[in-house]
């Protein structure tokens, strides 16, 4: 074999361990943001309505410093190796999403839709064939977002909110209604997706004790 | 066709010969198969669709409605289902059913699911071997192929895991309450039911298992509501009614 | 399931139960004779040409009995449902099929077709819907008559016969040929093919051998 | 969820399906074309030196139209997903190129590099993101001709041509001293490059027996 | 070898091959009772209190009829071989000693000892190097019969039974503390072993829910 | 190899041999004193609050013999050995720091530090190199502790203290915060830390269960 | 659980811990003497045919020594519990049995009965139900031995002696045909016999090569 | 610190210590691995330079000279490795080193598989363990931890498979031939030494089966050079011309 058809082959063989290395570091980077992320909103469990905009508020900037991830590594991807690497990061990417869309719906009540959660962590239009936001990542995020709820509405009715409870019921139901509108593979996803109504039995429950009870107060303090 | 080939050219003529048939026999094969993942996925649809529409009645109209609302859009999609089939008639002639037994196996399970979900919706009973073989025959009443009785038997068997998800979902449906314990019931009965055939057919004894789990989990759901129910003594409508007003307000 | 669902279905259980031993036996008694086959035959690899008629014809008797077990297989086998049942037979089928094709070699260099494998071991056309020898295992036996072959032209060499390297040699390429015109999806058949190789391969070294030390008349076929 | 978000992530969910059958087909048409070039080649086995020429000959139209696959294939891969299909179509383009770097050696003797296998195939530098040789690939080719070249050596005696033992021996050895320089993972490659040794083995004893042969033919014909 | 030497291995293989075919012929009778037995059984979770009764004695008769498989299988195993042959029937013992203790406990409350089991399936003292019920076999049905226990505490709830799941609560914590002062080393046994903290959670969630909900009279054990 | 250098193999092979004898020992004694440890812990979900002093008593002699263990190890292991044996007592050490801190919370309702868990077991500091408390170890214990809370805060409702869940609540809180600092990685102790999101959900299910039914004062929590 | 069934359970579960760890002990010696056994016949594959009945001396004590090992498990094994514990021993006994059996041929050229084998290693008929040579572990050592014995053949030409391999392969030709009269369940022992077919196969090789080269006389088997 | 933390500060401020803890050991656990995986590819390009100085050397000289040749280039590329290893000093001392040995054991396998083929090369016979220990210790014979006795065995467990190449090239390798039969009998006293060694190796028993196969292999290869040379009785360095001659034409 003459010596440059070697050098050439050599190279190739070479190149993609360094890329792996490089990626990983950001990926270490995106994980740490995203475990504060997830960190801060776990909070939520314990704040009473009143100040979660203020929680809210010490949420955003560290969202928004994940911009800076999601560019580092749509700028190390090689153009069209997108889906190469990509099992690399979307457990981080996923709890980002988890994060935004959990923000969004304490913010306003409302979904976050796919192309505003992109929006959100900088993630542009043009890296299409570098980095993207799948509508698999899209769709475990709102899981694990649903799979919190049904805590949150437990833990609001401890803290004496009655209505989180029932904002919870309608929203996740909407939400279920459209993920039984998707023709799911039998996959992680659909796994997830099954699990969901176990959450959404939990909610049930709460709403039917918050209304019995109000209605009803059967029983008077016996400690 | 000599009877004993002594020269390359004959040896090659026979096998052009094998090769059509071969490629015969695999292209058939390659087109029921697609066929067979057709019938996967309509059927999973059927099957989407019903726990679809008992979802969207929710509480606007009355249990039963909704159940037989969704049992007739179930059966219009099963029809196109019952079309494919039917359209393999000639590809499974014959002997070649049982040749071709194991690519159709796949999608048959899925339709006699969604069939026997629909069924059971309608009729609150597990659809029967002849009435399954019947939805798969002509206007004649001449089946389209034999069925077979582990695929009967084993799409049964996944008819357990989609009870199970309706009788999660009752919970959150009015007048659905008192369903959980209904499909505890039945689906206990089709366990037992199955377990006398379980020494015959070594995947329903594995399917089996998933059974169980099922049935745990519906055990679960009509525990919960009972629970509840018992803290506060009133009848299930009254209760119904309490919580419709307090979601609505 | 309501009571007399059940009782149909036991009904047809049965019948499949007991169908299903009644083969069972008839496929040990296939197996025994088959085994007695391959016993004898495997006899050739220390036969000198000489005594190889005398081989052959101590074989031909187990091979017509053969014929019973087929017709009381074809007996069994309800109608169309030969693809049913075949599987229980197949090895012992194949192995038949084997050593009627190996007999044949062995008695005048050439290949058994299909049909007359069929007609050795007594299987009638009108049976083709309970009891036929298909493609797949006419060929299955066809490759294991090719390892017994790549053997033969090892031993034949031991035994002094150099002619019968060279005979084999013609005969197991020119099959291969055959096979290499066939689509082989990735099955049972096609790993089994791809081993042919091996047996080429050994028997072109036997070739090589013999020629090499001049030990046969060099070979010259140019297909 | 909104209609249009869903549908937007339904669409998503199903293409890749469709497209998966399309690139199927595409590789049916290529693994057709590649056994039939794989059929031709194994004829070399038993062709005299003199009619090599017309083999390849009749080779070369067969490799010409795999440019018609190729640039399929490049059509049919969306932008950047090379990565994400290659697996589909690999051993089929290995076949190719094997056929290529096989026809280049029968005819020049040489060997045919990298750049120049893509180019005989008609892969385009342009379609990199879609479809490419891979070094990886190139190199399991490379292998492959090896193995059919060890089989050569042993053959060409047995025609009576000492020549080709000789140059294949020279050929192989530069080749295999090329692999030496690579730095190879522990995979597949690595594993059939380990293999090569055997055939080395091979050819070194048919140069062996060639040379002692030519010198003292100890024996002489006495069958 | 020497026939003499073949003809006596013949017998040894031949001998074990009847034995086996006429103990797996026992065994499927064993299998059927037993498995009559746990479906029987599997009624006691849609029985009310009042009719449980009248579901033991249905039972009863089965369990009685298990003596003739114990004594068939007595006679069959040669002397010393019962350990041989027992893995044969071991599940099907296990499954009738489940039944037999899951009997006593609906019937007494109380826990069914080995011999008292043994008795019940008319296993003999003297049949000790033929048929015997081990410890581990034992063990295991116990376990089994626990994890039927903590199922049971479920359903009797949602038949308006609130006292069962405080029965089954003290005496499944007494029968885990029995096991934990049982040696057992680190197999199959072991593991069910762990897996019954699981049980006992969940009966005590259940006993739980009656209590918060004062649906039953507060329990006072304090074993 | 040489006999030199197979005698001095030899040696150090026997001298591991022997400690590893000698380490089991203690390590098998270690393990029957943690098993009468959690065996007497386990009473804690059916003793009245009244009664656990008492119960705390009879557990503390037993963690006070450890003592005599954990010297043992360090005498027998060499010096800086300590994580190349570590591995065959950690399972147990894991179990008697949980010992350790499940009566500490029982006492003071507070979290033993490492240094006291230490100290309580008899690890002096001095053995550093040989046997000492890693944070891994401690970490272990701490979740399995917690994994133990949760269940005790459900059977206290049982026994009609409704206090209990809410300082567990707040307890278990605390120290989820603290693990939620840690930068865990994909292993053993990331799984358990994962499954401590059960054991949080369900004691929050208790103070609801609690607080909706106000069984006890409101809790006012807002960290 | 009461304390008599209790203790009695528990008795049960140590005796056999106790008796596991003594024939473990007998087993660890067992294993060392087959391993110096195994050893020594290794050295066959260097040793020239002039020096082997010096190498079968050396052997000798050592097949002599493991009567007192069999012994040993004898006295050990209670009354019919034979079946329940020889799968402990049963590769070291088939070792034993390999290295009789390969002692013999190396003497004799002939094949050890089991009835000898038993008695070689000092096995008595009265032992029956507590320790015996089974047909199964007899026959697992002879195949063991033709996997030896296909290596010897290769190795006996390469220290140029070309009696060996003739030897051998009449030997091992009437061992198989044995093999082929026995009625092999589908079990370990069958795919063992199935693998045979390799070592005949490569021992037909060497057969080739030496007789192709006029190594040894022609070879006039015609069994 | 206080001893029992009874507020959430106090139990951040320990959990605060122990990350720190954590990070830094997992942070050392990654350099440790990243080291080793350093080491594995030098060590793995000392045995590829080994086997391509020999088959570089073909024909062209003695194979003696061949040898020691291929063993001084790669002496000189251990050296690296060494001094990768002591770089690592400072990271594995005191009872770290066993804490991380599993991580370093990879590299630490490949070293040894490196230098004991060198080693084989240059004097025939196994590198002892003490020469082993040696090589990884500084300037006054310090080591720069201590050698695990199954790294040490692993490695040279290894070392047969490349000797199985070495014979296998060796048949076209000019006065190689005679190195089939001496690799031969060194890799069957080897296989002999570990034997008595397996049980107390697991992993060790696992390689000893690739060991057979190498020799088997070998045993091949001096088979295959035996027959060839029987046939014609002539010394084997006369052979060697003979080939080489026709070769060179
Ligand atoms: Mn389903
Ligand atoms: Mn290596």
């Amino acid at each position: 074999m003459d010596p440059q058809n070697l050098e050439y082959i050599n190279q190739l063989l070479d190149k993609d361990v360094e890329l792996r290395e490089k990626i990983k570091d950001q990926v270490t980077e995106f994980d740490k943001k995203t475990r504060t992320l997830t960190g801060l909103l776990n909070k939520i469990h314990s704040t009473p309505p009143s100040q979660v905009p203020e929680l809210v508020a010490t949420v955003t900037p560290v969202l928004q410093s994940c911009k800076e991830t999601t560019a580092a590594l749509a700028e190390l991807t090689p153009p069209n190796q997108f889906w190469r690497w990509k099992d690399m990061w979307s457990v981080s990417l996923r709890n980002a999403v988890f994060s935004a869309a959990f923000v969004e719906y304490l913010r306003s009540g409302g979904l976050l839709s796919l192309p505003r959660a992109a929006e959100t962590l900088g993630i542009k239009d043009e890296w299409q064939d570098r980095f993207t936001l799948s509508a698999e990542d899209y769709l475990h995020a709102l899981i694990t977002m649903v799979n919190e709820l049904s805590r949150l509405a437990v833990n609001s009715v401890t803290m004496g909110d009655f209505e989180q409870p029932l904002k919870i019921s309608t929203f996740v139901k909407d939400l279920f209604a459209g993920f039984a509108m998707l023709n799911l593979k039998n996959d992680a996803l659909r796994r997830r997706y099954d699990s969901l109504k176990y959450d959404i039995k939990k909610i049930e429950e709460v709403v039917y004790d918050v209304s019995l009870r109000k209605l009803a107060p059967v029983q008077t303090d016996n400690t | 066709m000599s009877v004993v080939l002594s020269s390359r050219d004959s040896i090659l003529e026979v096998f052009d010969h094998f090769r059509d048939e071969l490629d015969d026999f695999h292209d058939r094969r390659e087109r029921l198969i697609k066929c067979s993942r057709d019938v996967t996925n309509l059927s999973k649809k059927v099957i989407f669709l019903i726990h679809r529409s008992l979802t969207e009645g929710l509480g606007q109209s009355d249990e039963r409605e909704t159940s037989l609302r969704a049992v007739s859009r179930a059966k219009e999609k099963l029809k196109d289902v019952q079309n494919l089939f039917a359209g393999m008639r000639e590809e499974v002639a014959g002997d070649r059913f049982w040749r071709h037994q194991r690519n159709v196996s796949p999608g048959l399970q899925e339709y006699i699911e969604a069939l026997s979900l629909a069924h059971y919706l309608e009729c609150q009973t597990l659809i029967s071997y002849e009435e399954v073989q019947k939805s798969l025959s002509d206007a004649d009443g001449t089946p389209y192929f034999p069925l077979p009785l582990d695929d009967y038997l084993l799409g049964l068997s996944d008819l357990t895991g989609e009870l199970m998800r309706y009788a999660i979902s009752s919970i959150s449906r009015r007048g659905g309450r008192s369903k959980a314990n209904e499909v505890c019931i039945f689906v206990r009965g089709c366990r037992a039911d199955f377990e006398g055939l379980t020494p015959h057919f070594r995947e329903l004894r594995k399917k089996q298992q998933v059974t169980s789990q099922s049935l745990e989990k519906i055990e679960d759901v009509a525990y919960a509501i009972a629970v509840r129910s018992s803290e506060y003594d009133l009848p299930p409508e009254l209760l119904d009614d309490i919580v419709e007003r307090t979601v609505a307000e």
